[in-house]
């Protein structure tokens, strides 16, 4: 991915000043909530993988922007950002970061494992791949019973050389599922750079051998993505099939909070850095006139309290009951 | 009540299209099952019947089969896939034990996967990977229900059970199976999972079985009658949850038990029966719990081998016989 | 694929008589062949399934007359006929399928499993796909030790659509590899017709997903397989890398001897029988003048005996001794 | 002998560079081993050491790993692959059990399969798919040998046992064993697969155990002899082909047993272990043997309840006493 991939595309002038600020609002959110969380994690607060999506929020919030409320998601472990993006709670995800029994899944899936059946959030899943599937049998399903819903399943580059993403997506083509495949291709499966690891780097070409359109966005613009995944899912929605959308994207931390990071240089990093998408994007709405800084900084301040009070909030919580160890492991035990 | 005989492969057929009679959102996906017939023709004359929506043939990808149902079934429908032989399930086996098993305890309840995996143990001469019994594998993943029916009867009114069950089914026919016969009541009724039954009364000896290896029990059994000797045969039906209740008031009676199985012993099912017999009912046993398994080989071709390394009712009536000191040489079968 | 694909290339005149004569007793060899194992299977001297390749003669032949004797070959369960071009002897390939002491494979694996490590015949797998990362394997092998030998690898266009191939294709596309995958697109993988398991039906474009070059050939033309396979062994050779060939085929037969073929019809295939792809080969060397009617009688007749005899040998063969049961489960037991 | 205190990690890490320096046949694949460093940092330093053809990053494809391994080792090779962890062992255990275990016996002994598949069983706070033993998955098999080291001493020595040996080993290290010392000698040598080993010696109860549990069995048993109770700790180390010599001498002394495992009870690995003791030492037993394991739920993520759900030296201390009826209050640990 060039450097110039980067410039945000300009903004179009149809939308309205206030869904400008909440794309906004909605990023710098995901970028608080998870320095909250990495800062939680080192204090012991927070235990296991923490895979933390920062430099990525454009995708997150792009993608979900494209989507009616009850079109369902289904996607991976780094995926704090996606489930803000999507509206669900922030005191209720820090609570699942914690463990708390108030948490999106009652504290038994952590991090790696967000979910709302209220937001169509089916789930982060943390088997690289093992997610694909189930999002074409939810794809099934909609056609099955004729509705109107999208599937979309979002996974990283690593995830397109496993056999899961493979089956999945010839099944969507072969039988035209209302699903749209987004590739966050943050251009590292952990440690190991995609042309290390793909025959092709251009993740979207992949989409020939299904049978279905594949387009690549600047996944750091959030505008561009929101367009771009919007219309596959228009077109699912309209029964002409499935997609895949690659998304280019940089995470600016390491994989989890684990990585020593000898993978890549600290230049590298510092480069992507100094074109943070957030910053790029409020600049682009103030020099355009949209909103001003003391818009942002509003902003801002209401962002840093929501992230306060989710954590207050998750530290205040109680841990699951213990007497509820067994629930849900069967429905009918 | 009125009853017929029929075959265990003419009773799954009926349980199949009864339920997808009854109930709009069970369908059927696998490989071969439409327009083929169904590799053991059990669905033979569906995909004419219910057509391609309700039966659906599906490439060769057994990940994406389990996972789609799965995702179906999250969405409310209730699939029921097929994995050709037990043996391909080892291609989806991170489908059934890392999702399907997981979804329902993993997002705190949130999410339902009412699935049936039917599959099929226990070839012959096909060699190595064709001649499996693996139930095993699967009979150990919490958050799966496992069961293996013996007789027409169990076959119809588990599969009609696991079907209406809201968790993941592991549905585990018997190649050998297909073709015997047994009475099978005109009117819907079901077979509980997780209960044990009593397939025949006896005093001297407890044989414990599933699948195959009851009927070779209940062969046993006769044979056995012939020397004098009475044995009890319980047919597990249900691998998980284990219902250990009849096993352990038989052996409270006979003091002595076989465990028979078609899988390797090492590991196998009947480990665990064993296991919690001298648990559950130490003071009752007079003799350890014998095993009657498949010899410890990979199935080999020529017939003079594999005959030599499959159990059947000799086996089972040698360790009677051994268990309760009477001369081995007796038993002429 | 059209019907004009069937005639066949003209014959370039740089090959030899001699060359010409041993690629059409190759094939009548397999034909006959596999007509004899048919009989004995029905004769119930060979068990399990019995998966013939009858129509599919070229293909075989011709891939294995593209390949260096010291190349190796990987395949599926549909093998005989490659087994026999790779000359193997008839007598012990016919034994196996027997269950003799004196097969192949020492009886341990039947018809779907022939190997010869003399032939650098690495075996008959019957999981669909699962040789196809095996056989990327033994040239990860050959890149290790700087051998010039490459893999080649075969497989159905039913095992297109498994996670193995996906996996296995783009781990040979990343590191360069030595592999030649061959694909024997016959137009069904058991009863489903390739248009309705796969996305994409023209196999070979999938080729680019894996950044390797992707051919189509006419399978039925043992001239033109041999040469399109060989320029792929060449360049693998040369260090350029894997390549997918596409080899158009059709079975006369059922998918095992056990298929009722229900799903195609029976004037498909006599269509297909009608231009047999054999007794075309013959008639254009006839018409050629390359050879004449009885030098193709004296073939046959050869043909013939030789099949008589690898009956009467497998016949007259021991069964394995049951002492050695367990010999090689492990090498070090 | 010269004896340094290093860590389960160093001990592994020297072992594969002892081997890879002493053996050119011996090289390394897997997902993030290379330019990450190893996902336990198990092989830090060897890229740079040994360098791309000896240390293979490979794409995020386990099947493809485990495959590409039995295909090298096949050709005379000694591939060491590295699986992450056992969860994802789940996506490539087709490769294992089909192919693996099986290309020596299913081909009659004319190939053969010397590699290993290091992997590591055992998160913590992790949730449901990352905190597995699945072990016994492929302890049932044939054909395959599974070994579970506890120290570094073992760690090191049965890894160059498994790189020595000529048939496939699965080596299920631990997450929570790599930061713990043990002695371990500068010199070469091997600890044989197959062989269980006495960790401590008692005689009023035995305690079998493998992997972590074996720590926390000798950590029990420190706490015991603080009570005044001896215990006999037999670590099994390898898990098949199960070596039940010491566990059956040492039950004739202790007349009881507790078998510990992290693994769920439920058809794990303590049922084999708990059925030959009744078996094959019947009337040396006073009591059941008991099992001490993982409760049977998907692990949750809430510490709380993670803490509930997994098996220490309490649980084990609590077994001890219970069997020997002596008051379990009286524990203090
Ligand atoms: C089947 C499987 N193999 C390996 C892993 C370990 N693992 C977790 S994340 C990851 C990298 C995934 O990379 P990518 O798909 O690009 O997503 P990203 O982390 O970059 O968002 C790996 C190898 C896993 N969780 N599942
Ligand atoms: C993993 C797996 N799934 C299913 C099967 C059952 N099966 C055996 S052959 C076959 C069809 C394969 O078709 P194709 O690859 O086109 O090869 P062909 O038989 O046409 O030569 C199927 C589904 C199997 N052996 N392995
Ligand atoms: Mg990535
Ligand atoms: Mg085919």
């Amino acid at each position: 991915m060039s450097a110039d991939r980067q410039k945000v595309a300009s903004v179009p002038s149809q939308r309205s000043k206030d869904q400008f600020l909440e794309l906004y609002r909605q990023m710098v959110l995901i970028r608080r909530f998870e320095e909250r969380a990495a800062e939680a994690y080192t204090q012991g607060k927070i235990g296991g993988f923490l895979h933390l999506a920062i430099g990525e929020e454009p995708a997150n919030v792009g993608v979900m922007a494209a989507l009616r409320s009850d079109d369902d998601v289904f996607t991976h472990y780094r995926s704090h950002g996606q489930a803000l993006a999507r509206g669900m709670d922030p005191k209720a995800v820090m609570a699942e970061l914690f463990g708390r029994a108030t948490g999106v899944s009652k504290g038994r899936g952590g991090s790696m494992h967000l979910a709302s059946l209220e937001h169509h959030f089916w789930g982060g899943y943390a088997i690289v791949g093992g997610h694909i599937p189930m999002a074409v049998g939810m794809a099934v399903a909609h056609q099955y019973t004729g509705s109107d819903r999208v599937v979309v399943c979002i996974f990283g580059d690593g995830a397109v050389n496993t056999g899961a993403f493979h089956e999945a997506l010839n099944m969507a083509g072969v039988w035209r599922l209302p699903i749209v495949f987004v590739v966050s291709n943050n251009l590292y499966g952990m440690g190991t750079a995609i042309n290390r690891s793909s025959a092709v780097t251009e993740v979207y070409k992949r989409a020939a051998a299904y049978n279905m359109p594949g387009v690549r966005a600047n996944g750091n613009d959030v505008l561009e993505t929101e367009a771009t995944v919007r219309e596959a899912v228009e077109k699912a929605r309209a029964g002409e099939g499935p997609s895949l959308v690659e998304l280019m994207t940089y995470r600016f931390r390491g994989h989890s909070m684990a990585d020593p990071e000898l993978y890549r240089s600290k230049e590298e990093v510092e480069q992507w850095k100094a074109r943070d998408p957030i910053a790029a994007f409020r600049r682009r709405l103030e020099e355009e006139g949209i909103a001003t800084a003391a818009e942002f900084e509003a902003i801002d301040r209401r962002v840093a309290e929501t992230v306060d009070e989710a954590v207050r909030f998750a530290n205040e919580s109680p841990e699951p009951d213990p007497a509820t160890l067994f629930d849900h492991v069967y429905v009918n035990p | 009540m009125t009853l017929a005989e029929i075959t265990y492969r003419e009773a799954l057929r009926q349980a199949l299209r009864e339920e997808m009679l009854r109930d709009e959102r069970v369908f059927l996906l696998g490989e071969d099952i439409g327009a083929y017939g169904g590799s053991y023709a059990v669905t033979k004359g569906f995909l004419e019947e219910f057509g391609e929506k309700r039966v659906k043939d599906t490439p060769i990808s057994e990940t994406a089969i389990v996972g789609a149902a799965t995702g179906a079934a999250m969405a409310g429908l209730r699939p029921v896939a097929e994995i050709m032989t037990i043996n391909f399930m080892l291609v989806a086996i991170d489908q059934v034990i890392n999702h399907a098993a997981k979804v329902h305890y993993m997002f705190g309840g949130q999410f339902r996967c009412p699935m049936v995996v039917r599959t099929v143990g226990g070839g012959r001469r096909l060699a190595a990977t064709h001649s499996q019994n693996l139930e095993v594998l699967m009979a150990h993943i919490p958050g799966l229900k496992v069961v293996a029916p013996a007789t027409p009867y169990d076959a119809k009114g588990m599969l009609k059970a696991a079907i209406r069950d809201d968790d993941p089914v592991i549905f585990i026919e018997h190649s050998l199976l297909y073709g015997t016969r047994g009475p099978v009541p005109d009117e819907d009724y079901v077979v509980p999972i997780g209960v044990s039954d009593v397939k025949r009364r006896g005093r001297d000896v407890t044989i414990v079985a599933y699948s195959r290896m009851t009927r070779e029990a209940l062969a046993a059994a006769d044979e056995l009658a012939r020397q004098g000797i009475e044995a009890e045969v319980v047919d597990l039906r249900t691998l998980r949850p284990l219902d250990m209740g009849p096993v352990l008031d038989s052996v409270a009676r006979t003091n002595r038990v076989v465990v028979a199985g078609e899988d390797w012993r090492s590991f196998g099912i009947g480990a665990e029966v064993a296991a919690r017999i001298q648990e559950e009912a130490f003071d009752d046993l007079d003799a350890p719990v014998f095993r009657v398994n498949q010899l410890e080989v990979p199935a080999p071709y020529a017939a003079n081998m594999e005959r030599l390394a499959f159990p059947g009712s000799r086996q089972i009536v040698e360790a009677c016989l051994q268990l309760l000191n009477a001369p081995a040489a007796a038993f002429a079968g």
